[in-house]
């Protein structure tokens, strides 16, 4: 099982980091807010910035509003050509009080465990008293997952990943399901889609739970199945996810050089 | 005319971090995080700490390595570049220190709420999140205007903040620039305040510019002389992000040996600033130097 | 490349404050109070708004002479250095106008509630006092942590914030500096936000220095070219308080022909910013210059 | 009845005003943090400032915090050489935050009416749904009020505006006695003083009540008594209001030039 990424004679076409990339960038239109996590949602607000979407509006927790792409590749929000000619440099409670009063139309965010309703987990396997493990935390993931217009996951798809309920819920998604958000007071959102490592996952409408919309080129729904700990619903118009274009490819490799987000 | 603040590190870490105070730092989250000044606190083998910031980005690791920090008011805890942080991580495991676990909303909700001088603060975030599970100060309330669910967050008011800035005067009164994270409510929030300090300058540098100033002089406890404080996060107008030093972190901190033996090299080794950026080497010291420079216009205060 | 959003003053005011709009204004207090912005609305003989703002000196008191306003939203109504404003005192003392009476903490909690997206914020002010009877966005509460009682303030979100500053380009993107008040707040709590500046400035002036944007661009509605549009507030970096000018307004705003005396003269006759540096006329003009400079130090956001 | 200010031969040695500033400067400690209000008191920690407090700290409400006094008369805050080489420009939340947390030592207001407990009305004679007069409201003073260590209370001495009971309470004091700050919830604090035009006076211990302390040059207990709209308290040690010195009257001059505030 694999995404197909080489040429029959063996040349590397794109990365699976690439594809998903490309994939969450494409989720950005022209003119959003967005709020950009860690890691690969700052390439995907790159390069979303320098194709489709010029202009989309970067909103990042550590209190940073970027209307231009930075003019240097990143690794962390933080990095100096990030801060260069911003439109805001602020407090985090200031770009909080954006997302909170309802103005950022998207984020994006990653996770270690994820349920049928997209709750997500990245703070303790096991019981938070005494867990077997545990993880770095909620960051501002909470927050995106609780205030945003929408946010969309990106994670690796395995099945001790994809599991029926999560240990902790860091990041709410749609709870149990139907009206959960509404009833224990979220004023809005929910997540839009789950970009992983073998497709991308939407959410249905009435039931809020996740449906296999497409499998990246070279994964069967089978493999996408057994890696789901729970029967995973499939779309009846499943497609195959579109590829990185040329144009896109170079863009992105102009803003991770080294590979060493997308390598 | 007041009295001077300045003092050695070891001075402002010994007089006004005591065992068991509650200690803010990393609040500007990726830059500006007062390395230095941990690393003192680690030599000073500080006992029962409370660490509050936003995200720690290994700071809070490095710490909890040394057997010094007893509970964490934090919202994510580990190595930016590179996931989990392993002494924090076994910590938890271990049972050896307790979690408050926060967004950074959160955070920021409990640390402007002290700022502000108020008990409490509402937020819409956490709803539906096991964070109420393992925090005490998250508490869910209704809205008395509007009837909504809300999240309280309780006052966060730190016994001292530790902030490393690009200048300051000898009298407390600093600049500050680059994304400011939760720097301004957790200075103002809190009991004592050290600033570690790229360049101590004339008070006339800072008075030059009052919007510049992100907490008032008068409240600060001690300043401290610390170039290259800030390494390996960025210092905007000083030094560059150095990756690698994050990704070698990662790879000699997997073991309590492996975190001993970084231990011994990066900070039981080093007195003073001299020291480490004899240690950094000056091929690291010129890949981090800014190659690229945009000067702010400036601003007439005049009258 | 995004829109201009550069207009005049007129099409300004026209398209973002129709009639029966929340106006927040005149947030830094003394300084950089719109002016040239509160008389065009005067002008453009707005109906039914309410004004918002912590202590207005006079301009507020010149909106309510001309029959725009239906509510006052606000700390203090007056001419900060002679007292009383006639227009607002006869106002509600015929009931013409409605009162929600803050103090100055009550307001910028009410509007950094605005600004933060939640629906209230406490604070212990006000307790005790009779806000509660003249304001009904104030209600005591119980802190969930404490048993303290506090005082709640509901959310201010004003349709429109006007506010004047130093220089802009025009994008939206704009510096301010001098004491901010509640500038920020208003601004982020704010649907609209019309800027008024001294100086058009090209966008490099403005992101040379992104700390000291009061408020992200991206959010504002129009930018306005208005030199002098302070004027009698100071405007820091151009010119200084014109204290008689206050002091004249007393005199002449005593009786309702009194006032439209003034307003005639002041505002009716004034068409752009020229007619209106025209009508100080130079000696004034000379008078309120800057003779004592001092500039920012600069700093580096360079990589 | 009046002050006595000028000397046999009808030269002015100080105005009733000057006294006034002379005695509020005077309850200035030097180290205190005082929230500085608007037109006397801007005055009073100019004075203060420069004899006997060099370390006293300025916190006014439009976000100044300053450490030095002004380098030219000012008469309002927000002048601009008020701003000058500040120690900091903020936002007025931040500078009230140091308010309400408690680390301001002293704050002066005014009023245009106070009753025997120091509560103190800047906003409606009369009913607030439909006042005989309408006063300009609290700007900051109901803050100030309530939250500083102590404040004082500076106002001309006239039946009119000293009354058994304020129409409306705009700054509390003592309420309507022992115990009512705290039984309402608030902090800390309390009037300390009232700085008339006649005299000081100050607040017993145990009843909260006014007490009048000290007469000015020329001015009687009976004066007093006639100008109060209560049966007014007497301390059993009264005095006279120590007058300004020729050094004081010099500094403060300085800051007012023209007499604007102290003519």
């Amino acid at each position: 099982m694999g995404i197909e990424k080489t040429t029959p004679s063996g040349q590397v076409l794109y990365t699976p980091a690439e594809l998903m990339v490309t994939a969450a960038a494409r989720e950005i239109h022209d003119g959003d807010v967005i709020f950009v996590g860690m890691r690969l949602p700052l390439l995907g607000f790159q390069l979303a910035k320098s194709t489709h979407a010029p202009n989309a509006v970067g909103v990042y927790e550590l209190g940073i509003v970027r209307d231009t792409a930075a003019p240097e590749p990143i690794l962390t929000m933080g990095d100096l050509p990030n801060l260069y000619r911003s439109q805001w440099l602020a407090d985090t409670a200031d770009v909080m009080g954006l997302l909170q009063q309802g103005l950022v139309d998207m984020s994006f965010i990653g996770g270690a465990q994820v349920d049928r309703f997209g709750n997500l987990n990245t703070s303790y396997i096991g019981p938070s008293g005494r867990p077997s493990t545990r993880l770095p935390g909620s960051g501002g993931a909470c927050d995106l997952a609780c205030l945003a217009k929408r946010h969309i996951i990106i994670m690796t798809h395995e099945k001790r990943r994809f599991v029926p309920k999560v240990d902790y819920i860091t990041s709410p998604g749609y709870g149990d399901g139907p009206n959960w958000r509404k009833r224990i007071g979220l004023p809005r959102g929910g997540p839009a889609r789950v970009i992983t490592t073998l497709g991308v996952l939407r959410f249905d409408s009435q039931s809020r739970e996740m449906v296999l919309a497409s499998t990246h080129p070279g994964v069967s729904i089978a493999d996408v199945l057994d890696s789901t700990g729970w029967p995973l619903l499939v779309a009846s118009d499943i497609q195959e996810t579109p590829v990185p274009t040329a144009d896109e490819l170079s863009t992105l490799r102009q803003f991770d050089p080294d590979g060493f987000w997308t390598g | 005319m007041p009295d001077s603040k300045q003092m050695t590190l070891t001075a402002a870490i010994s007089r006004f971090v005591p065992d068991g105070a509650s200690v803010a730092m990393g609040l500007a989250q990726e830059i500006l995080i007062p390395f230095a000044a941990g690393h003192e606190i680690i030599r000073q083998n500080k006992k029962g700490l409370t660490l509050i910031g936003p995200i720690s980005d290994i700071l809070f690791d490095q710490i909890i390595g040394s057997g010094c920090v007893q509970k964490i008011c934090a919202a994510w805890i580990g190595n930016v570049i590179t996931g989990s942080a392993y002494n924090f991580r076994q910590a938890v495991e271990n049972g050896e220190i307790r979690m408050e676990d926060h967004s950074n909303l959160t955070l920021a909700t409990g640390l402007r709420a002290g700022a502000m001088g108020i008990p409490y603060m509402p937020t819409r975030s956490a709803l539906g999140s096991d964070l109420f599970e393992s925090n005490a100060s998250l508490k869910r309330i209704i809205c008395p205007f509007t009837g909504d669910t809300l999240t309280a967050v309780a006052a966060i008011t730190p016994d001292v903040t530790v902030v490393h800035v690009q200048r300051a005067d000898i009298f407390g009164n600093a600049h500050f620039w680059g994304n400011l994270g939760i720097t301004r409510e957790a200075c103002l929030a809190s009991k004592q305040i050290i600033i570690t300090a790229e360049e101590i300058v004339s008070p006339e540098v800072i008075s030059s510019d009052p919007n510049r100033v992100f907490t008032p002089g008068f409240r600060v406890s001690a300043v401290v002389h610390a170039p290259w404080g800030a390494h390996p996060s960025p210092a905007p107008g000083y030094y560059n992000r150095d990756h690698q030093a994050f990704v070698d972190y990662q790879q000699t901190s997997k073991t309590a040996v492996d975190y001993a033996c970084w231990r011994s090299r990066w900070v039981d080794a080093v007195h003073g600033s001299d020291d480490y950026v004899k240690l950094m080497g000056k091929d690291r010291t010129n890949t981090l130097a800014l190659t690229k420079g945009v000067y702010s216009e400036p601003v007439n205060y005049g009258y």
